[in-house]
């Protein structure tokens, strides 16, 4: 029996985008895994499903989706909510009780349970996810990871016969998004329709019985490897490296960073991957100056002139237009590099659009063209900036850094995704001690030992091509 | 489903300007010492709010909701009664002015409700002086400078307010908004 | 350099926990300290008394360190008008109000130091306030803490790619109006953000149900009763006082 | 209404708010409204009025009530000061028969350790305005603009007896 069915849905934002139409059916217990490059609406087809379009959207949907028979469009939102849970992508923004266990009691209130059978299920749902030693902490205070796992035991209690997931991985690490793969696989097993829309293929199609459906043919551009820097294949023409050495970094009473040293070649592109926690965001921010420390940063004696782009863009986007977002306080804006910024970033026909509607990948990349058009003079660090980035735009992305690198300069980015980090010249991998292991792409991903030092491990969907780095 | 009148999503909107107001007032601190400068911020925030949640009363709810928030994080010195009816008044006083002026995005308008919103505040603590028994011309014992004060600060904060709105309408925020229940 | 988690920001929200009043009903704490700040309008030898029994009853709920901080934040202000008081009224005058405003200062916080802000709210459900109400207030509190590191993480941003130029005093008017608003924008957005994607979380759980059942309720315990009874017992004593 | 009548009308409120705050405030400075937090009151300090060393009543606040109230702008500080006249206040327990101009008046205060003396003539010439007023703590004082008596340092405060002397 089909659990959900979705009839020629279309749904247009009022400001005219439009998603659909499409149709497909999901049976019971099944495990659906739909695909799609990013901006192809995914979300917006699993906010259909769970009853958030149209209840709490202005847009207009067409065709109708039918959960267990019951249409979306006739039945209330509180209602649906029984029907289909819904877990989002970024854990940290659904967090809505002071503590973990408010945050699980929150969803079983509204179900109507006495208190007794809220007990009950707030136990098991503690124990079966491993957040019994957790009840009392403050959500935010947790890891991504277990946020994640928090956000999925708060939906399961309620036990909704679907679960719909919108790219629940996206935000984890390697360790962190297998654990929550398995949990759905569990789930998926005893009985309940799962649903996850996650551009991330990797981890949910390994999964035994998984069917995938992919919404348009961008999902399967392939990752192809190619050298970042290709005019320096061993890095040695870089005649300023950046030299971090015996830097320390406090927050309060905890040291993040402890006596970290690192060179850095210019010249090439530095993928800096490592657990939540190690202290990834940190490093780059000690870099850039923004971050006191103790110890010294330093390109040829000096201090550096980096460009920073974070992880939100939405941190620094508030001008009327792309143009004049990119073109602010840039004292004479060399034009030529901006009409060039615009091409290779895919943002010439957003000139004039105002910034905030852009999608969350467009944005991310209109946050690197404000800080490229200022011509960093040592190079450039981003923070995490697959993140919201589909494998096209990855891939776009990784030439971007390959050229500004092979100008001479420096790239440095963070990252938790291990296929991006195989694109780089070379790996840094940070452990709990700092430093575990710094040197070329295929040597650290080829050395199991350093990613067990490190606390990871290399899921067997990077392939050994990748690991040895041929360029396809 | 019964219409309410403010919808979940601008209740929780209206509560995180609330925070904003409370994160403002500790984290920044302007090289200013004058009476009421922290006003800039807060009555920024009080005018954007009054435009992001279009309806009467919106501005009042994000002072009560910060006045309820400063008099639990024990911030000003005359104590918590005195924080949460200071606070509440400001998003009253520039509640009640924008019936009058409308449009917060029109800079004198912004400005105005600013004023009255700021004075609003004022009148809250002088009152609790007259009440507490205070000699007259208490109030840091400079009543017409720090009124003077007052009502700079909230005129400035209404106006960053409306410049804000601005920015925040040509960024294409109110576009953003707009498919949201 | 700001800390990241709201209460250590100010080092007042710090919920006593070993205070008697920790276990006491929200209710009753409310209305003690309504009465309190009442109390402030009666004349001297009363409040005088009251001001006795007032510090009396704190030293008890073990909130007397917290009260006398709080009065220590006040004692330029209180100085100044207990001398000016003096010399311009009377004696009598500058000591009236220097407890009124001793008392006005530090009476909520038996309150607000020894509820947390999910009591309150469940104290506001049972004051008739609508629970969407009172669960989005319960939410702002929980903003504090992202909105504070939110507001550092712009000001980084800003200063990383140059939008925000370091503070040249007030010389620069322009420039500065255009410092804050490349603040204050993202500020809006993110807040704008964080509201909806609560949205939508809050209605994935059911929210607004019917059948909405409350896990935690509040409870009037003996001891409530007790206190309840023993303050009006003492405010009809203080008021029925004839004065000599 | 259009939105420079609105802006216009917004600027009165806001300036008309202002000034009442200020005016409230000049006003309790004045000292009027402030008699209402005075714990006490009046009743404490009744003033005794002799007659050639008899007392001949006591000047308190439900007497003060029978008279009516005078007051003038103090040159030197420009604060209104009111009370009723030394005039009145004799003639509630004295008869004007026995007085005559050369009887001498003296307002004196025991516990500030000053005293003035006038003559009937004097006190009884209302454009001299020597007057009874009520001090902040609501004790008495005699105030006056008659040359002499016209500057504060000259003036009477907490008055604590009134003597009529043949």
């Amino acid at each position: 029996m089909a659990v959900i069915q979705v009839n020629d849905l279309t749904y247009a934002y009022p400001q005219g985008r439009s998603v659909g139409p499409c149709s497909f059916t999901v049976e019971k217990g099944e495990f659906l895994h739909v695909t799609g490059s990013s901006g192809c609406g995914k979300s917006t087809i699993a906010r259909c499903i769970s009853g958030l379009i149209p209840h709490i959207y202005h847009g207009k949907m067409t065709g109708e989706v039918l959960i267990n028979g019951r249409s979306t469009l006739s039945t209330r939102m509180w209602e649906l909510s029984e029907l289909a849970g819904f877990v989002f992508q970024n854990p940290s923004m659904q967090m809505l009780g002071n503590t973990v266990e408010e945050e699980i009691i929150i969803g079983l209130e509204n179900l109507g349970l006495d208190r007794a059978e809220i007990s009950g299920r707030l136990e098991e749902s503690l124990g079966r996810f491993g957040l019994d030693s957790l009840r009392g902490r403050d959500p935010q205070t947790l890891s991504g990871g277990e946020q994640q796992k928090l956000a999925l035991a708060a939906i399961t209690s309620r036990r909704p016969p679907v679960l719909v997931l919108d790219e629940p991985l996206s935000m984890l690490d390697v360790s962190a998004a297998t654990e929550l793969t398995r949990y759905l696989s569990l789930l998926s097993r005893s009985g309940t329709t799962v649903i996850a829309f996650e551009h991330r293929a990797d981890y949910l199609s390994s999964l035994p019985g998984v069917r995938v459906m992919a919404l348009d043919s961008a999902a399967s551009v392939k990752f192809s490897r190619r050298r970042a820097s290709a005019s320096c294949p061993d890095c040695k023409c870089g005649a300023k490296p950046l030299v971090i050495s015996n830097i320390c970094v406090n927050a309060g009473k905890t040291r993040i960073l402890e006596n970290m040293s690192l060179t850095v070649q210019s010249g090439s592109v530095t993928a800096i991957v490592g657990r939540n926690g190690t202290g990834k965001t940190t490093l780059l921010r000690a870099i850039t100056g923004l971050q006191p420390f103790e110890g010294s940063v330093t390109v040829n004696g000096k201090k550096p002139d980096f460009g920073l782009v974070c992880q939100n863009a939405d941190l620094q986007i508030f001008n009327a237009a792309v143009r004049s977002e990119i073109l602010y306080r840039v004292n004479n804006p060399d034009m030529k590099l901006y009409a060039r910024l615009l091409e290779i970033l895919g943002l010439g026909r957003y000139e004039n659009t105002p910034p905030l509607i852009l999608s969350e990948g467009e944005k991310k990349r209109l946050a690197l063209a404000t800080v490229l058009i200022r011509k960093p003079e040592h190079g450039v660090l981003l923070d995490e900036p697959s993140l919201g980035q589909d494998a096209a735009h990855k891939h776009t992305l990784m030439e971007l850094c390959a050229e500004i690198a092979s100008t001479g300069k420096t790239v440095i980015l963070t990252t938790h995704d291990l296929h991006l980090a195989s694109m780089a010249d070379r790996i840094v991998v940070l452990g709990p001690d700092g430093v575990t292991a710094s040197g070329r792409t295929e040597d650290i991903l080829a050395d199991d030992s350093i990613w067990a030092r490190a606390g990871m491990f290399v899921p067997g969907w990077i392939t050994e091509d990748e690991r040895k780095g041929i360029t396809a | 489903m019964k219409e309410k009148y403010f919808s979940t999503f601008q209740l929780f909107l209206l509560a995180f300007f609330a925070a904003l107001i409370v994160v403002a007032k500790i984290a920044l601190h302007l090289p200013l010492q004058l009476s009421g400068h922290s006003g800039i911020f807060w009555m920024a925030i009080i005018i954007v709010s009054s435009r992001v949640v279009p309806k009467p009363g919106a501005a009042s709810l994000v002072g009560l909701t910060s006045g309820i928030m400063a008099a639990f994080l024990g911030l000003g010195d005359l104590g918590a009664l005195n924080t949460l009816l200071s606070y509440s008044m400001a998003g009253v006083g520039a509640d009640l002015a924008l019936i009058l002026l409308r449009d917060p995005e029109n800079y004198f308008c912004a400005a105005l409700a600013g004023v009255f919103g700021h004075m609003a505040k004022f009148m809250v603590k002088w009152i609790f002086g007259m009440i507490a028994g205070a000699p007259a011309g208490f109030v840091a014992l400079g009543l017409a400078k720090a009124l003077a004060g007052y009502i700079l600060f909230g005129a400035l904060g209404g106006f960053l307010g409306a410049l804000t709105l601005r920015a925040l309408r040509r960024a294409g925020f109110f576009t953003y908004l707009m498919e949201k229940k | 350099m700001m800390k990241q988690d709201a209460y250590g920001m100010t080092g007042a929200l710090s919920i006593s926990e070993s205070s008697p009043l920790r276990k006491v009903d929200p209710r009753t704490k409310l209305a003690l300290c309504l009465a309190a700040s009442l109390a402030v309008m009666l004349p001297l030898q009363k409040v005088a008394v009251f001001f006795v029994l007032y510090f009396m009853f704190l030293a008890w709920a073990r909130l007397l360190p917290g009260a006398l901080r709080q009065i220590w934040k006040l004692k330029w202000i209180l100085a100044v008008l207990f001398v000016v008081d003096w010399l311009v009224v009377s004696p009598e005058l500058a000591v009236v109000v220097t407890l009124r405003l001793v008392i006005v200062a530090g009476v909520f916080a038996m309150f607000f130091s020894t509820t947390t802000p999910s009591e309150l709210c469940l104290a506001l459900v049972w004051m008739r306030v609508p629970y969407r109400y009172a669960f989005s207030l319960g939410l702002s509190f929980q903003a504090v803490g992202h909105i504070n590191s939110e507001w550092r993480k712009i000001l980084e941003a800003q200063k990383a790619r140059g939008a925000f130029s370091a503070p040249s005093g007030w010389r620069y008017p322009v420039e500065q109006v255009k410092n804050l608003v490349s603040l204050t924008v993202p500020a809006v957005v993110l807040a704008a953000k964080r509201a909806w994607s609560m949205t939508e979380a809050a209605y994935a759980r059911g929210f607004e149900s019917p059948n909405r059942r409350p896990y935690k309720a509040l409870l009037m315990s003996r001891a409530d009763w007790f206190i309840v009874s023993g303050a009006a017992f003492i405010f009809i004593l203080i008021l029925s006082w004839r004065l000599p | 209404m259009d939105q420079k009548k609105r802006i216009a009308a917004a600027v009165v409120i806001i300036a008309a708010l202002a000034g009442a705050i200020l005016a409230v405030e000049s006003f309790r400075r004045g000292g009027t409204l402030y008699r209402t937090f005075i714990p006490g009151g009046f009743s404490s300090a009744c003033v005794p009025v002799f007659m050639d060393a008899a007392e001949i009543g006591r000047f308190c606040e439900a007497d003060s009530a029978k008279l009516k109230k005078f007051g003038f702008t103090d040159k030197a500080e420009r604060k209104i000061q009111q009370g009723w006249f030394l005039r009145d206040v004799i003639l509630l327990y004295a008869d004007e028969k026995n007085l005559s101009p050369e009887t001498r008046v003296t307002v004196a205060s025991e516990s500030r350790n000053k005293k003035a003396d006038l003559t009937w003539r004097d006190v009884a010439e209302r454009k001299n305005m020597i007057i009874l007023g009520m001090s902040k703590q609501g004790r008495l004082k005699l105030v006056s603009i008659m040359k002499g008596l016209d500057y504060r340092e000259q003036w009477v405060q907490e008055v604590d007896r009134i003597e009529v002397a043949r």
